[in-house]
């Protein structure tokens, strides 16, 4: 494989469009309403039509809008970036009578049984697609889609035209952030991993994304897994590692599913293995499938996980980036990091660093769910205001109701109030409220939500979580859970109250790994926006 | 000054604290000298006086009566100390709270290991219906001061109310803490 | 060999470079308190008893993990870091069954030490009265849950120093406990030499010698280091 | 045959199962494409429950000889993952999803209506063995919260009426 | 209308009861019962303990004769390993037995009897206490307090600590005396042996006054049960059960205690915690027939010891022992003598040992047979101060407890508890304004048979002397209260 041959596959890829294309949207959302009877249906209903010369079907990524799944998408033009028709929640019944629209020459005219999306409102219009950009256009199943929108391209790039510190550097220009949380820099992790000298290195994709309420990185998986490998093997070459890991969750099968066969597919065309491109560059990826165990997002507890090993996590120092998988120099970045690299390689780190906020670059993808009207998967520049994303995308809260607040975060994250919607979002911005960027969930709360029951909710999720290792965070949220379930049950007195805040103060500074420092966190953030919900269970007559 | 009210009140345990503090033996003459024992097991006193300054509390809550008990006991008292391992930690007595609750321990005395008349004592206003736990006393009302130990000895039952007896409060550490 | 010289607790000390916090203090004279760790096997940090302050950090570091560095400023023993270690001497208590008047250990455990230490006269959290069971199959030993505190020490030695790993843990969370192999009564397991190093090393009452009465089992760590050092080092 | 015999009877050159059960021949084969690697201990434990339902003792040990693992590691990974059972399961899963969006949408009912309807805990088997009930920590589904699965089919937007009617079919079985 | 009269809590005795009197439309006593209001249930959550741990464990049953537990628990743990106990083990056992039985005699007397016995039945109730006559008569109280500490003291030197030692062990037991602890004990024999005989002179000078109490105090016939020696002596460690009647006959002799459950049944009633032990051959006296009364009831403790043994073997105890049958009238049917016969015990403990402390074994080494388990099965039993004291336990393969049956003393004294406030009550009560010293003497009444509580419900008063006003049919009519 050589670049001409590559581009050649995308050449014929894009040759073989046929005029009008049918998406159906085929990632776990909608799948689970029935997307893949629609799938069919509308393939037997095109072939029915005699229409097979002229209208391509094809599964295709998250279109993002997953409260209206299934969806379907048609696009009369060849172009990917402009497609004219959204039908909602399509029924398997429904397939005749959008074939039919197409063979009346008038597919805008919508028959009343179906329900077509506005795709000029602001939940799509406000989106900035980067990691996004192939969702719910290519064929994730497709290596050759993939080619088709420039894919590996960047990975070429690389490996003929920049030394690995050049790689380094433009990330390290990009201002490209961790995307699993934490916001470390991704350009200084590479650099260290690089400068470490040893015999082996790794690689791994962190996809455990465990913190409830997210489904950003699942479905980056089932749209557009390429785009990780191709992230991962630049990273590699830019480290100087051969093997690399992407560590999925057991929960997400289709996503595993759809690796295997993206891994399978690069593997013959010499994407992946040995002598990529025909270089000197050798670079493996293994799938490892979790168990259940959300402590195992946590990258020392991954590795553990890896080595086949109780998910157990380790003290840091000595960091994964000295000291990893079996001991080795390891860079683990989560699934969104690496769907960033191949767009900053193929357009530079100047663009990337041209959106976002000074401190925090690019785009974040949010899963945004609870009580909205969209629910579904965004994609906006660092800096959009949580008004702008909860009231004008989301579409505020339905039924009437106001929002109260959003959790982000997840179990590691907070509560923001509705009073401080007009905050950027950025990595600094949300961590001053007393709450963290996370991996992305983002959960609208209405005011029947009441911030206690919030607060047990997670706690009873990370006690449940916790492995056990260290003390304060076994028994911290163990007990933190039951202070919470008292004070819940309007049995709790101030002496309650200060055990709880001192409690949670000793489990975020003494525990060993960020589930337990960060346990806490829902009951701090709750505490500290919504304390008169608290007062006035204590003070209950 | 008025002389000290002092109390001694036995809860869910075995008595070995009172026995212990009966182990102060003539030391028990310069306590005598010193305060007015108002209420204890030792004496006739059916119902526990108002203004108590100090009181020493054996045992664990383990049923109705004591729940009753320690709520009046704490109402009406200064400073209480929580006296030995069962009160301070439930300690043996709370031994029965992994079983779940009360009924497993009523079912294999009263009825397994009965031979006639099995059932369950209940009478009621005579015999406390058990608590399905056992706890600490400072779980159900604010305690001053904490004399662990099964029993505390003697001598360190001494050392909590020496300072008492001048107005100070006891500071107690190392082996004199030590549970057991 | 580098030596290092770093301040514990406003006091000038020197260490080799490979040394930990936890080493360079003990050399110094300065008690640090530990329950996870045990002189000749590897460390875990996860007991969190040994968590000091390092200047310019806001991060508490364990010391039995922490690598020595030049111009470290540690202090072991602020009002802080003591507070943390009541309470988690405390959770400890809470969390098992533990109970000291008529435990095996009673006199000759580093939880009752370390509450003493912690000035611990009574835990302020719930007792959580697990229902937990005792294993006598072992002929010369027994294993009660109810006193374990899940330090892992009887893993370690079993596996570092022994060699047979006749220990795990199994489970997670509040859920987790030690096992031997398939989680089989002991004296059924193929794989325990009855060393007895394990119960040399447990901290507390949950691993002892079979026939102990109350407060009669006392644990020897000195065999442990003994042992260490003559299979790790080969001196005797 | 009891453990003690099992170690024994597998201590030969041999580590073929004795039972010449199908399923141990195609767990031996997904050993072998690992190369016995100790570290692909956990999908190999994968295999064998989706091969036998569940991951009894006898099975553990002959990983743990196959991999040549401490059994009690074995056993210690096997109980440390959520996923893994180690007792069998009734014939129907429902799985409900406790993530935080389905939670802000309900899930404690519909939790609620499973455990009314078939008596069980989530964790437990129904006593016919029909169903198993288990709670999800998020499915990422949340698109489409509050959402269940069942028999392996995630269903969204449930109510605890829907879900009833669903159960009725799986418990109403044997009546 | 009938009438409930709750005296709640029995003070001075050792644990937590109430009794209740009940009045006929008359004011006349119809019945009074004794309650025992402490359960913790050591029997249940023994059960998966290990064998080693229960002396250590049951000990906390009581903290008044740990002692007690300590070594019938031991011994149940020697018949389980199946062993035979080095002989300086038993010697040690027996020494610390004894100093129980001081220290538990001396408290029962001195600090909770001796003040209606000195002070009087019906004095302020304030001072009618070991405090009030630590005033009034500080040599006597002085002497008592220091008589305890003897038996505590040794104890001590024993076991390592007064209360809740863990030292003797299924086998044997873990310490032997020191030469400084034998020097201690050794010389302060003389002053306790002269306290425990003063004691017996004032008591003695008592019964001239008490003599209504010793009528009527639990007062009536009765088996008597207890260990005694093959010979017939008086037993406090091991040996034989006796079963003797009210005439001196003895009833049964030489039973092996491990058959307990042969000849003695537990009862259980709706109003007490407190289970009702009888002699099964006779059968359980019920309450509703009233030719059976007498039948299975028997009283256990210094009362019997002293009733069913030909002598105690030694010199001083032995003359005490005369004067007692004589002042008793042979086979001594009155509870009120139980105070007598725990001073003579006293002395006779005192003067055993005097006996044994120069015996080169108590310093012997040699304590402890080690074995594992080669019974599944045990009785221990052992001579508490109250009475004769079982544990019963049943091991698996490796000795952890499976069954675990307590028969304690006290218990066994339960049906002769509540005779005894039902005649006290009926001689001294009449009508519903009843003077405080009255129901007092329905307190001493129990206090004589020196109830231990703790022990007895493997468990553990307070509030008001409260009087209740019954309908006929039960209901609460009303209810006063009595400071």
């Amino acid at each position: 494989m050589d670049l001409s041959e590559l581009l050649e596959i995308a050449e014929q890829e894009r040759q073989s469009q046929k005029a009008l294309q049918i998406r159906c949207c085929v990632a776990a959302g909608c799948l689970s309403s029935n997307a893949l009877a629609v799938k069919t249906g509308l393939e037997q209903a095109v072939t029915e039509a005699g229409l097979t010369d002229t209208v391509q079907v094809s599964g295709v990524g998250c279109m993002r809008l997953c409260c209206q799944g299934p969806l379907v998408q048609i696009d009369t033009s060849a172009e990917l970036e402009h497609s004219e028709i959204l039908y909602e929640k399509v029924a398997p019944d429904q397939v005749s009578a959008i074939v039919a629209t197409l063979q009346s020459q008038t597919p805008a005219n919508t028959p009343t049984t179906l329900q077509q999306g506005d795709l000029t409102q602001p939940f799509f219009t406000q989106q900035r697609t980067i990691v996004l950009e192939n969702s719910g256009k290519i064929d994730p199943e497709r290596i050759e889609a993939y080619i088709a929108a420039e894919g590996y391209q960047a990975l070429y790039h690389t490996l003929y035209e920049m030394k690995p510190t050049d790689v380094i550097n433009a990330i390290t220009h990009s201002g490209l952030r961790g995307r699993g949380g934490g916001g470390y820099p991704t350009g200084l992790k590479w650099a260290t991993v690089a400068k470490a000298t040893a015999e082996r290195k790794y690689v791994i994709c962190n996809a455990d994304e465990g913190d409830p309420g997210a489904f950003m990185d699942r479905s980056v998986l089932e749209s557009d897994p390429h785009r990780v490998l191709e992230g991962m093997a630049i990273a590699a070459y830019a480290i100087g590692s051969t093997q690399g890991y992407i560590y999925v969750r057991a929960e997400y099968p289709l996503a595993i599913s759809r690796l295997q066969i993206a891994i399978r597919q690069a593997q013959r065309l010499k994407l992946l293995g040995s002598q990529v491109f025909d270089s000197p560059f050798d670079f493996r990826i293994d799938i490892r499938i979790g168990a259940g165990a959300y402590v195992c997002g946590e990258e020392t507890a991954l590795m553990a996980s890896i080595e086949g090993k109780r998910g157990v996590p380790s003290p840091r120092p000595p960091y994964p980036a000295e000291r990893g998988l079996w001991g080795f120099p390891t860079l683990i970045n989560n699934v969104e990091t690496f769907a960033n690299i191949a767009p900053i390689i193929r357009h530079g780190a100047d663009w990337f660093a041209s959106i976002g906020t000074e401190k925090s670059k690019g785009t974040k993808v949010f899963a945004l769910a609870g009580k909205i009207r969209n629910t579904g998967l965004i994609e906006v520049p660092m800096g959009t205001s949580l008004r702008q994303i909860v009231e004008e995308m989301g579409g505020g809260v339905p039924d009437g109701g106001s929002a109260k607040a959003v959790q982000t975060g997840g179990p590691s994250g907070g509560c923001i109030p509705a009073s401080a919607f007009d905050t950027p979002v950025d990595y600094e911005s949300l961590t001053q409220l007393g709450s963290m960027m996370g991996s992305g969930g983002m959960i609208v709360m209405d005011q029947t939500t009441s911030m206690v029951d919030v607060a047990h909710y997670f706690m009873e999720f990370c006690r449940d979580e916790s492995c056990g290792k260290c003390i304060p965070c076994r028994v911290g949220t163990m007990q933190l859970h039951q202070l919470l379930t008292k004070i819940r049950e309007g049995q709790a007195t101030d002496v309650d109250m200060e055990l709880l805040k001192e409690l949670c103060d000793m489990v975020k500074h003494t525990s060993l790994c960020g589930l337990g420092q960060s346990a806490p966190n829902p009951v701090l953030s709750t505490l500290r926006h919504f304390e008169d919900e608290y007062r006035t269970l204590i003070d209950k007559p | 000054m008025a002389r000290i009210k002092f109390a001694t009140v036995w809860l869910g345990g075995c008595s070995g604290c009172h026995m212990s503090f009966l182990d102060l033996d003539e030391w028990l003459f310069d306590l005598a000298a010193q305060v007015d024992f108002v209420y204890s097991p030792f004496m006739d006193v059916k119902e526990y006086p108002e203004g108590v300054d100090i009181v020493l509390v054996e045992g664990a809550i383990a049923n109705e009566d004591h729940l009753d008990m320690i709520r009046k006991v704490r109402a009406r008292s200064r400073l209480l100390i929580s006296f030995g391992d069962c009160a301070v930690t439930g300690n043996v007595t709370a031994l029965r709270n992994s079983l779940g609750s009360a009924e497993p321990v009523l079912q294999r005395c009263y009825i397994e290991a009965a031979d006639l008349h099995a059932q369950i004592p209940t009478e009621p206003g005579i015999v406390p219906p058990l608590l399905d736990r056992v706890t600490p006393v400072h779980t159900v009302v604010p305690v001053d001061v904490y004399l662990p130990g099964c029993p505390p000895p003697a001598d360190r039952i001494r050392a909590a109310l020496e300072p008492l007896l001048t107005g100070n409060m006891p500071h107690l550490e190392g082996q004199q803490i030590k549970f057991g | 060999m580098a030596v290092k010289t770093l301040t514990i607790d406003d006091r000038l000390v020197s260490a080799r470079e490979e040394e930990t916090v936890l080493d360079a203090a003990r050399e110094a004279g300065i008690h640090i308190p530990t329950l996870c760790y045990l002189e000749g096997v590897s460390e875990v940090g996860a007991c969190r008893l040994c968590l000091v302050e390092v200047a310019g950090s806001s991060k508490l570091q364990p010391a039995c993990v922490t690598k020595v560095a030049e111009g470290m400023e540690i202090q072991t023993n602020t009002d802080r870091l003591q507070n943390y270690r009541r309470i988690i001497v405390e959770m400890l208590f809470a969390e098992g069954n533990h109970v000291c008047s008529v435990c095996v250990a009673n006199g000759n455990c580093e939880l009752q030490d370390l509450a003493i230490e912690m000035g611990m006269d009574h835990v302020r959290l719930e007792y959580q009265f697990p229902d937990r069971q005792v294993d006598l199959s072992h002929d010369r030993f027994g294993m009660d849950h109810n006193r374990c505190v899940l330090c892992t020490r009887c893993v370690r030695v079993c596996d570092e120093l022994e060699g047979v790993h006749t220990w795990d843990m199994a489970g997670r969370g509040s859920q987790s406990h030690v096992i031997t192999d398939l989680n089989q009564p002991w004296g059924t397991s193929q794989t325990c030499t009855s060393c007895g190093k394990c119960v040399e090393a447990c901290p507390t009452g949950a691993i002892f010698h079979q026939g102990s009465s109350v407060g009669e089992m006392v644990h020897d760590r000195a065999r442990i280091e003994f042992i260490a050092t003559a299979r790790q080092k080969q001196q005797w | 045959m009891t453990t003690r015999q099992q170690i024994r009877s597998t201590k030969g050159v041999s580590l073929k199962h004795p039972s010449g059960d199908k399923r141990f021949q195609i767990l031996d084969a997904t050993m072998k494409r690992h190369q016995y690697q100790q570290d692909a201990l956990i999908e190999i434990l994968h295999k064998a429950q989706e091969l036998f339902g569940y991951l009894e003792n006898d099975l553990l040990l002959y990983v743990a000889h196959s991999l040549k693992l401490p059994p009690s590691r074995v056993y210690g990974v096997a109980t440390f993952y959520h996923l893994f059972s180690l007792a069998p399961k009734g014939i129907h899963r429902c799985v409900v999803c406790t993530g935080t969006a389905c939670y802000v949408k309900g899930a404690a009912a519909l939790l609620a209506a499973v455990e009314q309807s078939a008596q069980i805990h989530a964790g437990e088997t129904t006593a016919d063995n029909q169903l198993s009930l288990s709670i999800a920590r998020c499915l990422g589904a949340c698109g489409i919260a509050p959402a269940v699965v069942f028999d392996g089919t995630v269903c969204g937007h449930q109510t605890p009426e829907l879900v009833g009617d669903r159960l009725k079919e799986y418990l109403g079985k044997e009546q | 209308m009938s009438q409930r009269i709750v005296i709640d809590p029995v003070t001075r005795i050792e644990g937590h009861a109430k009794i209740t009197i009940y009045l006929d439309d008359v004011g006349q006593v119809t019945d009074a019962r004794f309650h025992v209001t402490e359960f913790r249930g050591f029997e249940k959550f023994c059960e998966g303990r290990p064998l080693w741990e229960m002396p250590g464990i049951t000990a906390r049953i009581c903290g008044i004769c740990p002692v007690s537990h300590l070594l019938a628990s031991a011994k149940a743990g020697d018949r389980i390993l199946a062993v035979t106990i080095p002989p300086a083990a038993v010697k040690l056992r027996r020494l610390m037995n004894l100093a129980q039985i001081i220290q538990s005699h001396a408290l029962s007397f001195f600090h909770l009897s001796a003040p209606d016995l000195l002070l009087g039945m019906e004095s302020d109730p304030q001072t009618r206490n070991i405090f009030g006559l630590m005033a009034a008569n500080p040599d006597l109280a002085r002497g008592g307090i220091r008589l305890r500490q003897f038996g505590q003291e040794i104890i001590e030197q024993l076991g390592g600590r007064k209360i809740h030692p863990a030292w003797a062990v299924p086998g044997g037991v873990r310490e032997p005396l020191s030469e400084e602890g034998r020097t201690h004990i050794r010389d302060r024999i003389p002053e306790v042996r002269t306290t425990a005989l003063n004691a017996l002179e004032q008591f003695k000078q008592l019964l001239q006054t008490h003599e209504r109490e010793a009528q009527t105090f639990g007062n009536f016939p009765s088996l008597f049960m207890g260990l005694v020696t093959p010979d017939g002596l008086w037993e406090h460690y091991d040996g034989y059960l006796r079963f003797v009647d009210s005439a001196g006959n003895i009833v049964a002799d030489r039973l092996d205690p491990a058959r307990y459950q042969e000849f003695i049944g537990e009862a259980v009633e709706s109003d007490s915690y407190l289970k009702s032990p009888y002699y099964r051959p006779l059968g359980y006296p019920d309450q509703n027939d009233h030719c059976r009364l007498d039948s299975g009831i028997y009283r256990v403790g210094p009362l019997a010891r002293l009733n069913i043994c030909t002598q105690i073997g030694t010199p001083l105890a032995d003359q005490e022992l005369r004067e007692f049958r004589d002042r008793g009238h042979g086979t001594v049917t009155s509870s009120f003598f139980y105070h007598y016969a725990r001073l003579i015990e006293i002395l006779g403990a005192i003067e055993k040992i005097e006996q044994t402390i120069d015996d080169p074994d108590l310093l012997s080494t040699h304590l402890r047979a080690d074995a594992g388990i080669n019974q599944r099965s045990g009785v221990g039993v052992s001579e508490a101060p109250r009475g004769t004291l079982f544990h019963h336990y049943q091991v698996d393969e490796n000795g952890l407890m499976q069954k675990v049956n307590l028969v304690i003393a006290t218990g066994q004294n339960n049906l002769a508890m509540n005779r005894t406030v039902a005649q006290i009550a009926r001689h001294f009560i009449h009508g519903s304004d009843i003077p405080e010293g009255m129901l007092n003497r329905v307190e001493a009444g129990i206090r004589a048979f020196d109830p231990c509580l703790s022990c007895s419900t493997h468990a553990a008063g307070q509030m008001p002397l409260h009087v209740q006003l019954v309908g006929a049919d039960g209901t609460l009519l009303n209810e006063t209260w009595r400071d």
